[in-house]
């Protein structure tokens, strides 16, 4: 699959974040623990055990409707922060999906954009602010570029991952300027940020299941 | 972990049937989406007020539903804001017609899910005012911070607005109210051991036997600076200087005097930190006219304490006094 | 030592000054000899209620004293028990001319204390009489013991006891309601950490993070034996059923349900807890007409928690019902 | 001094025993911490420092006088179970000092058991109970019947005081039936008594003082 996204291939990526956040959620946990409240791992994990238990209800539906079931899903059982961030990418994402059975490159970059632009239209985080926009703009960046010089998906896919674990890598030497890890000013220096490891691994997920 | 639970994951639910169980006379609790509504919601003609937050910080919000004070409580996992659907469901619940009010502490998750509740709300043709509660002063600067953060003060604008939305006025003028609490209060706390989130299962922080933090949140966060230990009378000092140059508080004023528990220090304790605060107060002038004194925004099993001070007029000061009828705040009723 | 203090000697003088300064507008406080009298006090024609014992058991007993619960509390250094000086001069205090009664938690000092003081004030031509308050079922044999403690029960019977003085029975009927009260009520109660005392400086046991302690007492002391951590459920049914098999307790009975915090455990799990106890009583057809959450009787910051039931009949009902305003009990008024 | 205690020597062993309460208020605390409540110490200490502070408001007065002060001092400073038990004591050792400066070997043995008798009144402990009792009782009677068998007075005060020891240390293997300690039934067992142990530090400081 190197063409498109499909709406079965566009499950499989959910399916396997659900996973990587399952197996890494102690370790997000306990980066949030650090310089936040420690439930970032509880709080994805909560949300995408969620999601699995309701993907059956879309079986039949489009892109769209995956995507929105995911986003509305979140929303609705994650909270925090990361609830309406993480749930407004998908529902963002969805909009774009509108009839569609699957996405060409261009179209899931734009997807992507969308969710990106919905994150911070909401949270309003600039780079630097140590989020998970550090991991996810650099990625989006990354892969805008690398389709505009025609690389393939999963070479794009590729490179985008790389660029959000740079991003996220990043964020250990920054000071948070917003969420939870500004409160402790210089003292949240020295930690990478849960958001940006768990936005980090919804891209490492894209480039392992699209290849 | 040394904790009174059944599955880490299920507390927040299982500590509403204990809620529900123990204060069916003042409150209903809907399982899905979890709020706690006051039993007699929604009262026609009267300002609905919704609050909620992470859970943890009990009697916050839940115990202040009743008369006189929230008309809801939504509460998220702990320490993590509930969800939209909780406070749209929240707000149907108490929508007397006359409009809700949404009280929110300043967290972004709090902000961002009641944000997109009161989108929701609206589109549903409910009437939404919110007002955010930032009275930490231990978070300095608000362009390189999420911005002060909702602690102590909470307790004060949850009642004092459920009294004027109590006395029928309207919407606007209750959010007011809560916004004139709000500017008039300012709080700052301290922590001598983290807590536990159930599901991490082990400490947030790490402090050793002869250190604190001063500038605590309420979500076991570690605070802006770590010191050695020191006594109420030294601690008292730290807490309630920023507390007075902030606002500021001048020799004259009249305030009401909140000394917060965090969950883990006993009431002995919180009446020494009140005997070192009033001291302060009376050194400069201030005169304490109401007080308020124990755990009531709290941080699971924390011990440590915050001080909040609010500045008091005739307004103020009869919403106060009057009759609140919850299960962890009540007089007159 | 974690704690809120200035020097550990003085932690119960400048508790005192707290509550005088926070509570000015409900009680004094004497401070040599130490007691606290309701502010009105004597209350001529009232039968004058004095408790009082160890500190460190906050709100118990000076946060009872008020209006329709008790008119002085004698508080004697932690854990030990005050001496028969301050419970004359709190008797004295009190004495509205219908007679004074002593409401003493049944341990050795206690009652050694408050018999000598009851022989002075005799002298000195003061009625008094004494009610020993011994729910603790953890004590099983008083044969063999210093009999069953005062625990939990102690809180619902100086409400109860005050409601009825405040009615302005006599001494005799005031008496012969604060000894049903204890007659129809039942405590037990467990720790999963011990507590510091502050002039000792170090916990008086130690606890291993998988332990805990069933049958404990109010003063640190280890109970009756140590287990394995359990869960709320599992620890709700070892609190619970020696309490039901004591009265006994039957289907169809009506209970007050108290579950207590010892001080360091959070409100959200005495919640989970009384969901826990709610449900086995339902299961026995008992039905909770009256609950109380909370911690009242403590022990300092030990993190554990007590159940209380109290069997309950119209009149005791209606004694609970009644106005009561005090720093930590507050309604009606 | 071996004929007979007066005054000053009466007072020399109140001073003695605060000073060795001083030196043992830690020690006497732990005793308490294993069975009981862990403020024996920190009781009898608080007595004993109130006791010398009015020390010299009977400088001018009989035996009497300054036990009746001991006592009533104890009685107002203490509190918990040592106080009134203790306060007892000397409350009843001042009725048979009445009017006395100095006291026969006979005639403290006869106050001192009329303390004895008077705490056993108010605390209704029998010997075996695990209280002070052991401690007092044995070394009451040892001192008797040294008495009775026209050894000298420290003589006398040594074998009573081995006894208290003795008794104190017969406390270890006792299982509780009094006080705090009863509730632990049989794991107040393999403990000494710390009211046992502040009994026997007061004999040893009549035997070190009277000799
Ligand atoms: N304003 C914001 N914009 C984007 N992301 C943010 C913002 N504030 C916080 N975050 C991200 O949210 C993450 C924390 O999420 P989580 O722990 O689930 O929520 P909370 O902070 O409410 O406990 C942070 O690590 C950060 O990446
Ligand atoms: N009924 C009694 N008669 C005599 N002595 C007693 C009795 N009960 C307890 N004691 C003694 O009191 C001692 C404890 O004193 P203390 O710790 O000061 O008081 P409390 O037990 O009230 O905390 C015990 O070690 C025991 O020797
Ligand atoms: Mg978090
Ligand atoms: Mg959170
Ligand atoms: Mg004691
Ligand atoms: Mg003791």
């Amino acid at each position: 699959m190197t063409m498109a996204v499909t709406r079965e291939a566009a499950e499989q990526w959910i399916r396997a974040y659900a996973a990587a956040i399952a197996e890494h959620e102690q370790a997000l946990t306990q980066l949030d623990m650090a310089i936040g409240d420690g439930d970032h791992g509880a709080n994805m994990h909560r949300g995408f055990q969620a999601v699995l238990s309701r993907l059956p209800t879309v079986a039949e539906g489009d892109l769209a409707a995956l995507f929105k079931l995911v986003g509305m899903t979140l929303l609705s059982t994650v909270g925090g922060t990361s609830g309406p961030l993480y749930g407004t990418l998908f529902l963002q994402m969805a909009l774009r999906a509108q009839g569609k059975h699957e996405l060409a490159p261009e179209e899931l970059e734009a997807a992507l954009r969308a969710g990106l632009d919905g994150i911070i239209a909401r949270g309003k985080a600039a780079p630097g602010d140590k989020t998970m926009i550090d991991a996810l703009k650099p990625a989006q960046d990354a892969l805008r570029q690398a389709l505009n010089q025609q690389e393939s998906l999963p070479e794009a896919l590729r490179q985008a991952e790389e660029a959000a674990r740079k991003g996220r890598d990043a964020t250990t030497a920054m000071e948070a300027r917003k969420g939870r890890a500004s409160y402790l000013g210089p003292r949240s220096v020295g930690h990478p940020d849960p958001g940006a490891t768990s936005a980090h691994l919804l891209m490492e997920c894209a480039a392992r299941t699209w290849v | 972990m040394k904790k009174l639970i059944n599955q880490p994951q299920n507390v927040v639910a299982e500590a509403l049937r204990g809620m529900a169980a123990a204060h069916a006379d003042l409150l209903r609790v809907n399982a899905e989406p979890p709020y706690l509504v006051r039993r007699d919601a929604p009262v026609q003609g009267k300002v609905g007020i919704v609050s909620g937050g992470g859970s943890g910080h009990e009697p916050l919000h839940g115990g202040f539903v009743g008369t006189g004070m929230l008309d809801a409580a939504c509460p998220g996992p702990v320490f993590t804001s509930p969800t939209p659907d909780q406070m749209l469901a929240a707000s149907h619940a108490v929508n007397g017609g006359a409009g809700v009010l949404h009280l929110i502490k300043n967290y972004t998750g709090d902000c961002l899910n009641f944000e997109m509740a009161a989108e929701l709300a609206r589109a549903e043709g409910i009437e939404v005012e919110q007002v955010l509660i930032n009275d930490d002063v231990a978070v300095q600067d608000s362009l390189y911070t999420a911005g002060r953060r909702g602690v102590g003060a909470t307790v004060l604008v949850e009642k004092i607005a459920g009294a004027a939305a109590e006395q029928r006025r309207p919407l606007k003028a209750v959010a007011e109210v809560a916004r004139t609490v709000n500017d008039q209060s300012r709080s700052m706390g301290m922590a001598l051991t983290s807590c536990t989130v159930p599901q991490a299962g082990r400490p947030t922080f790490e402090l050793a036997e002869d250190e604190m933090e001063i500038g605590i949140g309420i979500h076991g966060e570690p605070g802006r600076r770590r010191m050695k230990r020191a006594s109420a009378a030294e601690v008292a000092v730290m807490l309630v200087e920023p507390i007075l140059g902030d606002l500021p508080f001048r020799s004259g004023d009249e305030v009401l005097a909140f000394v917060n528990g965090m969950g883990g220090t006993p009431l002995l304790e919180l009446y020494i930190m009140f005997a070192e605060v009033a001291r302060i107060l009376e050194g400069k002038g201030i005169r304490i006219v109401r007080s308020l004194v124990g755990p009531y925004v709290t941080s699971l099993e924390m011990a440590g304490c915050s001080v909040t001070l609010l500045k008091l007029d005739g307004e103020l000061l009869q919403l106060w006094d009057a009759p609140v009828k919850t299960p962890a705040l009540r007089w007159g009723a």
